[in-house]
């Protein structure tokens, strides 16, 4: 299976770049943004960071490089996408996902971990999660704040297209929980066909015993399953 | 009216100045020379009045690769992998505008480390601001907070660490003192030299703009009233990111001879100081330079503090190559000079010569020795003793508002703004003693901090100096690292008045002694000047930034009691006493009495045998005691374990001097019950006092005297409450 | 060369988490008249164009794809013609 | 009652990153006419005020204490009379 990581200036492409490479020791290539380089790639990464500095909007900036214009032919396809943090802003501002973020209800940048109910498991980005399971995750971002119309929220909800959503400790999806404002407390979406997956949250930064947490190793574990599965049922790769 | 100033004292030279600048050049220098001779003679380019002090800082060690007089100190941490680090100070600028003032801080300490070859791999940072009940003051802080996340974030380095202290000396004169830390292997290591006469000189980066023009002699004058705003600048931290990427593709190539970022003074320091490192000249055609704004004279050129600029040298062969790099970063560069072999420093403006200098006479300034003499402050305050001082009746109540003080309160109000995590290094995140990064590649980590507590180098500069010093390298060992080296930024007053230059004086003694009875060099530092508004000058404030080495990052500890049942000990000679105590200025509203007594052989011993006791894999939890005394540091491990204790001190004297006096040299540990007879065994061995003080367990704070009468019974819920709402209930 | 005047707001209904915010300091510093206040953004961008069909298409296009998230946003824009 | 629609932009030689950046995005998408862009802020304000003068100066006030940062930042402003 092969990954790309889309490096726009200001990403921090390196950090999911390290994941595949060291972490899971699995080939990766870094993608540059100013090229059209999706060909053959498996599964595309938009890591976090600050694309273009976040000037303008967070993401706003990255959601018209060129790479991001061949995302969006590339997930018409059904190639997977996963935008994590940054990445989510820009899959969000490309519309390669419904809904915008505000800035954090309060006004500022929160990096800490926070807690998240597994709401959708079914997806190539999930599967080694159970439904309902409460697992931690950091945040770090100052444009968490989702929003959707009354009219996309329900359609989210009637599609499963909410994955994640803030919660506390015990599971509880409530306001004292919620981070940043988030409509509905959502912190992750997917796509109908649920090939794209966003989600301000960062796996990417708990995957290793001696940075105190493990559990977003699960997500990318996930996706090599997933993979590993439709192999073994000969399901034609897309590329 | 007033009479006009002469040009030469509007550029902030003095008389004796300008008679030797007549000398040098054989002639009456030009508006331009004038200028050139005002920015880099100013304290804060030429240390004029510091640098017979800093020569007394030991700067030589076995793990040093390079000490003070680069951008930035460099030490070794084995496996051919060295630090970089800095601080570097942005106070007047975080006054004006907290936010751009303290975002562009971070910018340009983050330049002084990639321009060694390394990259930035943490940020920390130390603060000091005035009351909070003050809007003013908040309005400061969460301006310079919200700078140093807006940049730091942006950089994706990140921020590890720091500190903050609230002081009315620093009402209207916050400090901000920013911290960056690189890596680098040695082979790579890049120097600010402008050597090979006929190389070329390139600026890379942003246009050069009108902003920020004579910063420095700004910054080295004092805030008053009347200090017109100078124009301030603004950072651009995505393009420091493709600077540093565009630089480091560069210099891993070798393709940069030296490379030194403009930071104050611009164009003029970072030219100049490359031409007198090398000891060659430079020839600096300013028509050549990308100009953001028209109409740009060579003084705003050559003066302009325009952020993320870089100047290189390279060899004439490699200049198309250098533009394929930057163009790939769509980094703007230019050629616009070359070095030269005779000494001069040449400015032209296309084929005329607007200035023409010797680059020594620029670069080395005429020291000055400006008298001092003891303030009649400190033997008065240093001779108060608490006899007079009534003992408290309810110690509950008083640790309580110690844990509401916003000096010892839990500061994650501000770190949580900090990405602290990017670049996935981060081991042990703020709020520690010491932040811990792992190095990836290898087994081992290193451990960071940035310290200095300036009430004790008000009452006593000397052993405030020396316990700075001290208390960094304690925090590094708290985490079971072994101190490396240190940087410094120091932060006074107007060292015009003598009692202003004896503190700073002091200081630096205090500092050096301990820097050499502890083995830890001074690689870099900043010095801070002028620090005063309305003619009142902080408190002296000598910040050290330390860097320490755990050779196995498997084996690092925290500061929170881990599970019921430990059994907790102090290391070290408990000799509390209330002079210089947050307790007395928080509870008695008092700052007064002599700073706690620190003997440096007890330190070292007491900071050994921790690091031992860790590396052995005896204890799970080290503390040091600092603001607060013991009470407060036992509160500290419980509320971050969410676990409480029962202590009970085997000590007499007055109860509030027990519980919350100062002390130096201690630390408290906690280990399994089977491990309490190694743990004493070991400090015996060597030489440290150690005393078997209670156990963890259960959900409250109780401390008894050694009658059994209890002095604090607190629910660790009810301390966590005031001590993290503090400071986050004041915005 | 056409001049452009572009202000983006928020969609009617959106929470505005700064505007909530500066309200808030504004009533504190005692500013009791002000009623509503909402924020947004505003850009002055030049187009060289000799024709204002043209330079306000360019303007739109530049809005919709980049200046402006329609989601969270509106806009409008005025256009004058100016020397360069 | 006035409504004040207020145009905060930067002074002069101070730095636009942000214009900077989307300038560059903007041309490398092809929109080669643009020449010029700079980035601002803009409030819509409602005075409970019978008064011009009055509500000029409440604007006035709230610009330069809260709304403007004046080190870096200058602004205009236009006052309406409104229906409630
Ligand atoms: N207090 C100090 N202690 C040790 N070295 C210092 C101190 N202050 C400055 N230096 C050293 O002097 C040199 C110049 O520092 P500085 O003027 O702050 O650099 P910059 O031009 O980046 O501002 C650096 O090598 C710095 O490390
Ligand atoms: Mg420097």
């Amino acid at each position: 299976m092969k990954f790309g990581v889309v490096n726009y200036p200001g990403s921090n492409a390196a950090d999911c770049y390290y994941i595949f490479d060291r972490v899971l020791g699995h080939p990766v290539s870094m993608i540059m943004s100013e090229e059209r380089g999706l060909d053959g790639l498996d599964c595309v990464v938009l890591p976090g960071g600050f694309s273009y500095g976040d000037y303008l909007r967070a993401g706003a900036l990255a959601g018209i490089a060129p790479v991001t214009e061949q995302l969006a032919e590339y997930a018409e396809q059904g190639g997977l996408v996963l935008g994590i943090g940054n990445g989510f802003q820009v899959l969000l501002e490309a519309g390669l996902l419904p809904g915008a973020v505000r800035r954090n209800k309060n006004l500022l940048f929160r990096c800490h971990d926070v807690f998240l109910r597994v709401d959708n498991n079914a997806l190539p980005f999930t599967g080694n999660y159970s439904k309902g399971e409460i697992i931690s995750f950091p945040i770090a971002h100052g444009q968490g704040n989702y929003y959707i119309d009354e009219q996309g929220l329900a359609q989210l909800e009637q599609k499963s297209q909410i994955v994640f959503r803030y919660c506390t400790a015990e599971g509880q999806v409530i306001p004292a929980a919620n981070p940043n404002g988030s409509v509905g407390n959502i912190a992750g979406v997917c796509s109908e066909q649920g090939n794209v997956f966003g989600l301000m949250p960062h796996p990417e930064r708990c995957t290793e015993e001696i940075l105190g947490n493990t559990a977003g190793l699960r997500l990318f574990l996930s996706i090599l399953d997933w993979w590993g599965i439709r192999q073994q049922e000969g399901v034609v790769a897309h590329g | 009216m007033a009479e006009q100033k002469p040009v030469w004292m509007e550029m902030g030279l003095n008389a004796d100045e300008y008679k030797k600048v007549i000398e040098i050049l054989g002639r009456k220098p030009n508006y331009l020379e004038t200028a050139l001779f005002g920015v880099l003679w100013s304290e804060h380019c030429s240390y004029k009045n510091s640098r017979p002090l800093l020569k007394k800082f030991p700067t030589e060690g076995k793990y040093v690769l390079q000490g003070p007089g680069e951008n930035a100190g460099v030490v070794d941490i084995g496996d051919g992998q060295a630090l970089v680090f800095k601080v570097e100070s942005h106070n007047h600028p975080s006054a004006i505008e907290p936010y751009e003032g303290a975002a562009t801080g971070v910018g340009g300490v983050a330049r002084d480390i990639f321009t060694m070859g390394a990259r930035p791999i943490a940020s920390l940072n130390s603060l000091r601001f005035g009351t909070l009940d003050d809007p003013h003051v908040r309005h400061l802080l969460s301006g310079v907070v919200a700078g140093i996340a807006g940049y730091g974030n942006r950089l994706g380095t990140p921020t590890v660490g720091g500190e903050i202290f609230f002081h009315s000396s620093y009402q209207e004169n916050p400090l901000v003192n920013a911290m960056c830390v690189g890596l680098v292997d040695h082979d790579r290591i890049v120097r600010g030299q402008a050597a090979g006469p006929g190389n070329l000189v390139l600026t890379a980066g942003a246009k050069t703009g009108k902003d920020g023009i004579q910063g420095c002699t700004f910054a080295s004058e004092e805030l008053s009233e009347e200090t017109e705003a100078p124009d301030i600048q603004r950072g651009d931290p995505l393009l420091e990111n493709l600077l540093i990427e565009a630089c480091l593709e560069l210099m891993e190539n070798g393709y940069v001879v030296g490379i030194q970022d403009m930071g104050a003074a611009g164009f003029t320091s970072s030219s100049a100081e490359m031409a007198g490192r090398a000891g060659t000249g430079m020839e600096i055609d300013v028509s050549l330079v990308p100009q953001r704004e028209e109409g740009m004279t060579p003084y705003d050129v050559m003066l302009s503090e325009s952020q993320e600029r870089m100047l290189l040298v390279i060899e004439p062969q490699h200049e198309k190559t250098a533009k394929e790099v930057f163009d790939k970063y769509n980094v703007e560069m230019a050629v616009v000079g070359r070095v030269t072999a005779d000494g001069i420093y040449r400015v032209r403006e296309g084929e005329e010569i607007v200035a023409e200098i010797p680059v020594q006479a620029l670069t080395e300034s005429p020291v000055q020795h400006p008298e001092q003499r003891e303030p009649e402050y400190y033997q008065r305050l240093r001779a108060w003793t608490p006899d007079e001082l009534p003992v408290p009746e309810n110690c509950d109540d008083i640790l309580e508002r110690l844990l509401a003080s916003p000096n010892i309160a839990s500061k994650e109000w501000v770190y949580n703004q900090y990405d602290h995590m990017a670049m996935l290094n981060t081991v042990v995140s703020p709020g520690a003693d010491a932040a811990v990064l792992r190095i990836k590649g290898t087994g081992k980590g290193i451990a960071l901090t940035i310290d200095g507590n300036s009430r004790y180098c008000y009452l006593d500069p000397r052993r405030g100096g020396a316990i700075a010093v001290a208390e960094a390298a304690r925090n590094l060992s708290c985490v079971g690292a072994e101190p490396l080296a240190l940087t410094d930024g120091l932060n006074f007053g107007n060292p015009e008045k003598p009692e202003i230059f004896w503190q700073f004086h002091q200081v630096v003694e205090g500092m050096s002694e301990a820097c050499r009875k502890m083995e830890i060099p001074v690689i870099s530092g900043n010095v801070s000047l002028n620090n005063e508004s309305k003619g009142e000058p902080i408190n002296p404030t000598p910040v050290v930034g330390m860097a320490g080495i755990l050779p196995d990052i498997e084996k690092y500890i925290t500061s929170t009691f881990k599970v019921p049942g430990d059994e907790i000990i102090l290391l070290g000679k408990f000799s509390p006493q209330l002079g210089a105590s947050e307790y007395l200025a928080i509870v008695h509203g008092m700052e007064q009495g002599a700073v706690p007594d620190l003997n440096l052989d007890d330190e070292n011993k007491v900071q050994l045998c921790c690091r031992k006791l860790i590396r052995d894999g005896k204890i799970k939890t080290a503390h040091d005691c600092a603001e607060g005394g013991l009470a407060i540091a036992v509160a500290e491990c419980c509320i971050s374990g969410k676990m409480g204790a029962t202590l009970q001190l085997p000590f007499t004297g007055r109860e509030d001097t027990l519980l919350f006096g100062e002390v130096q040299s201690c630390i408290l540990v906690a280990c399994a019950p089977r491990e309490v007879d190694g743990v004493l065994q070991t400090a015996k061995e060597m030489g440290v006092v150690s005393t078997v003080l209670g156990r963890t367990g259960g959900l409250h704070i109780l401390i008894k005297d050694q009658n059994e009468g209890i002095l604090i019974n607190k629910h660790i819920e009810e301390m966590e409450k005031v001590w993290r709402g503090s400071i986050a209930d004041h915005f | 060369m056409f001049e452009a005047s572009i202000y983006v707001t928020l969609k009617k209904g959106i929470l505005d988490p700064d505007g909530k915010a500066i309200k808030q300091r504004i009533s504190s510093l005692g500013f009791e008249q002000v009623k509503e206040i909402s924020t947004g953004k505003y850009f002055l961008l030049k187009v060289n164009s000799q024709d204002r069909t043209a330079a306000e298409q360019e303007v739109r296009q530049i809005c919709d794809k980049i200046l402006v998230n329609l989601v969270l946003e509106d806009y409008t824009f005025e256009l004058r013609e100016v020397e360069r």
